[in-house]
Order: structure tokens, then C-alpha cells, then sequence
């Protein structure tokens, strides 16, 4: 399966990337979490959610969308 | 998600006093108000280990914010008797001092308003992917979180 | 009563937008202020008998108003961790749609302006010695009481 | 004693008076509205506050004061 991985605030810096396209095998949310953090060993140490097709799912959420955002807390206002 | 039309919140810098002025005028010919209740987030001059911010930069996850904050439009209109609400939130760089975030709720009664007003600023600070990159005067900065 | 000196909060006729609009850009320079609140009243065209109100005259105890005023913002300080506070309240004719009260409360921090300006506005609402008159379009009149 | 007395919105309307002195023997405030009820009959059947020297003032207070104001129901804001 191929995700658009997006990356926001202080995830962004660390991934040093704002977007990008992922090939991977993997079928939750947990695994891509997994391979991600292999990717950038930084993400361990740092708190985040995850949206998938812009809403906030839960790591045992089944992988199904196109599209996939690391949020760190949110700051608006 | 809903049917109608997600509007865009987001403005690029500040939001100024006089688009403020301006959106409480075009409010005058809406004569079952009784009652607005406006909020501002105007960035701070936070101290942090003996350092001042200058300024806050935003960036957002603008497709489901916008999403999240049309929701919150949505949800607020079912729960209040409201006449109007309007939402807007800066991206990119504001200066303390300045207007990062002006939420207006319009209603024929005061009661609604207050509570309403509270309730979208709130549902804002926690649902919308919104992130702000706080300056320092030296150049440093650090990712504000909200409290 | 206290020894400060007392403002007086009274503005012949409405209050305008611009004038608003000025209230918030002067506190641009006030920078530990994160959260401005404002409440604003607007007259209302109610139908009360089949009779539209067209407009409010609004008369004062303007002394005792202002020193209840005074008293108000006296004890919303002492309440609440508030940077400013300002109130102006009409005398003389309002029309439907313009705006007869304007209180506008900024703290470092989102909720204690929530608290404060609903404390202010309901300690106005229920203290300070001010008469509405409603006109109705047939130039007949009834006197409004707060609810 | 001789005291300002102050009338405001409906209870003005009332008087078809906003101000006027009392030469008055009375001592508290509800002998005062004994004798103004006397002088503006329709009184009796309005919802009114009284404020001395600014302040209001139950029924029993004795009269103390120079200012004496009938105050109808507010309707401020």
C-alpha cells in the first residue's frame, strides 16, 4: 500500500520533511508507527497523534486511507 | 463530515483591529441580535528561561482544520440559539501584540452567547491541528503547547 | 466608596464600531495581555404586541451609575487576574441594530476573561440604576425591564 | 428635614417630575413613601427601588440623606 505520510510542527523539523510517499506492507496504524520510527529514531521520545484521512485514529486502527498526518500537540489561538 | 460548504478560517499574518470593527459593523443589520460575545487570542511576550518570544508562527494541517473547525461551527449551532458565528485564525507570522485568533457568536439573548463563546474556544484549542513555532528575540525558538 | 477617581462610562447615543475597533488596536501595545473578551449589546427590534421596537432611549442615575460602575470593576479586579477592563454604556436614543453596551475585559490567560466579563456584564445588568425606554414604530412606548 | 428627591424612567413618567425638594418630617424611608404614595397615587401599584445618597435602601432605613432616588426596574445594556 502507498500512504502520503504528512509531518507538522515540531514532528516536521525532526522528520525534516513535510510530506512524503510511503510503500510499506504494514496493516495498523501501530506497524507504520513502528516503521516510522526506524526511519527517524527521533519520533521515539516525542508525543504525538496520528490522523488518517483528517481524523484522529488510534494506533490499533486499521490502515485503509490515503492519507496520514503525524500531529504533535496542537498550540491554535 | 457534513454536506455544506467547509469555509476557509485561516488568514495569512495578524487579523487586525479594523477587520474586527468591520465584522461587528456588517452585524447592524441583523436586528434579532441582542447579545455578541467576541474573543481574541493576542500573542504574549511569554518570558521562558530569561528569554521574551517576539513572535508566533503558525502553520496548520489546514485540510482537517478547516474540517474540524467547520465540525465545531456545526456542533455549536445545534447546541446554542445562535443568529451568527464566525471563526478566523491566523497562519504564519504574528507579532506579540497582535491577533492570532477572533472568534465572534451572535445570539437574540446574553446567556447563549457566553456559554457558546466558551465552548468553540475551547473545542478550537483542542481539536484543531493548529501549531505555533514561538520566536525568540535571538532567533531560538521553541513549539508552544497549549495549556 | 472608594477613593479613585470615578470614570464616567456614559457615550451619548450608539456606540460605533470603529469606536470598537480603536478599543482593541490600544491594546496592541499591552503585551502580557494573551485574551481579550468583549461582550456587546445590541437593541433588538422585538415585537411585543404585535409592535416592532424601532429604537431604545436610555436614560441614567448617571451619579449613582457610575459609582456602581466603579464599584463593578473595583470588585472584578480584586476577582479575577485581569490586565484591563472597560465599560461604555449608552445614553440617549439607540436604534435597532446599533450597539448600547460595550464591556471588554484582557488577562494574560482565556479564562479569567471568560468568568470576568460574564460577571461584569450580569453584576451591569442587575446594579447599575439605567431606564431603557422602547419606542415602538407607531412612536407609542413601554419601558423595558431586564430579564 | 428638606430632601432631593429624584425620579427616574416610568416612576418620572409618573411624577411628570424628575427632581424635586421635600420639606418633610418624616424619619425613614417608608414614612417618605407613605407621604410621596399621598402626593402621586398611582405609585402604589409600581415596582420601585429607593437609593439614598446613591445607595439603596430598605424600607426600615432611617432617612439620613440629602438625595433620595425612586428607581423603577433597571434596564441597562
Amino acid at each position: 500500500m502507498t500512504l502520503k505520510v504528512k509531518y507538522f510542527g515540531l514532528i516536521a523539523e525532526l522528520t525534516a520533511c513535510e510530506e512524503e510517499s510511503i510503500e510499506i506492507s504494514a496493516t495498523s496504524i501501530a506497524e507504520l508507527i513502528q516503521f516510522l520510527s526506524e526511519k527517524y529514531p527521533s519520533l521515539k521520545s516525542k508525543d504525538f497523534q496520528i490522523a488518517q484521512n483528517r481524523e484522529i485514529a488510534s494506533i490499533e486502527t486499521t490502515l485503509t486511507g490515503e492519507e496520514i498526518a503525524l500531529l504533535p500537540p496542537f498550540s491554535g489561538g | 463530515m457534513n454536506e455544506k460548504k467547509i469555509k476557509n478560517v485561516f488568514k495569512e499574518g495578524a487579523i487586525s483591529s479594523e477587520f474586527i470593527g468591520q465584522a461587528i459593523a456588517k452585524h447592524q443589520s441583523k436586528t434579532t441580535i441582542g447579545a455578541h460575545n467576541i474573543f481574541l487570542g493576542q500573542v504574549r511576550t511569554d518570558e521562558i528561561n530569561g528569554k521574551k518570544v517576539s513572535a508566533i508562527m503558525y502553520t496548520a494541517y489546514e485540510d482537517m482544520a478547516n474540517e474540524k473547525f467547520h465540525d465545531i461551527r456545526e456542533a455549536t449551532f445545534k447546541k446554542f440559539n445562535l443568529t451568527c458565528m464566525h471563526i478566523y485564525h491566523s497562519l504564519g507570522q504574528v507579532n506579540t501584540g497582535e491577533i492570532c485568533l477572533f472568534v465572534f457568536v451572535s445570539s437574540p439573548h446574553r446567556k447563549e452567547v457566553f456559554e457558546a463563546l466558551e465552548y468553540v474556544v475551547e473545542e478550537i484549542k483542542s481539536k484543531a491541528p493548529v501549531f505555533g513555532k514561538e520566536f525568540f528575540e535571538d532567533d531560538t525558538h521553541q513549539w508552544k503547547v497549549n495549556q
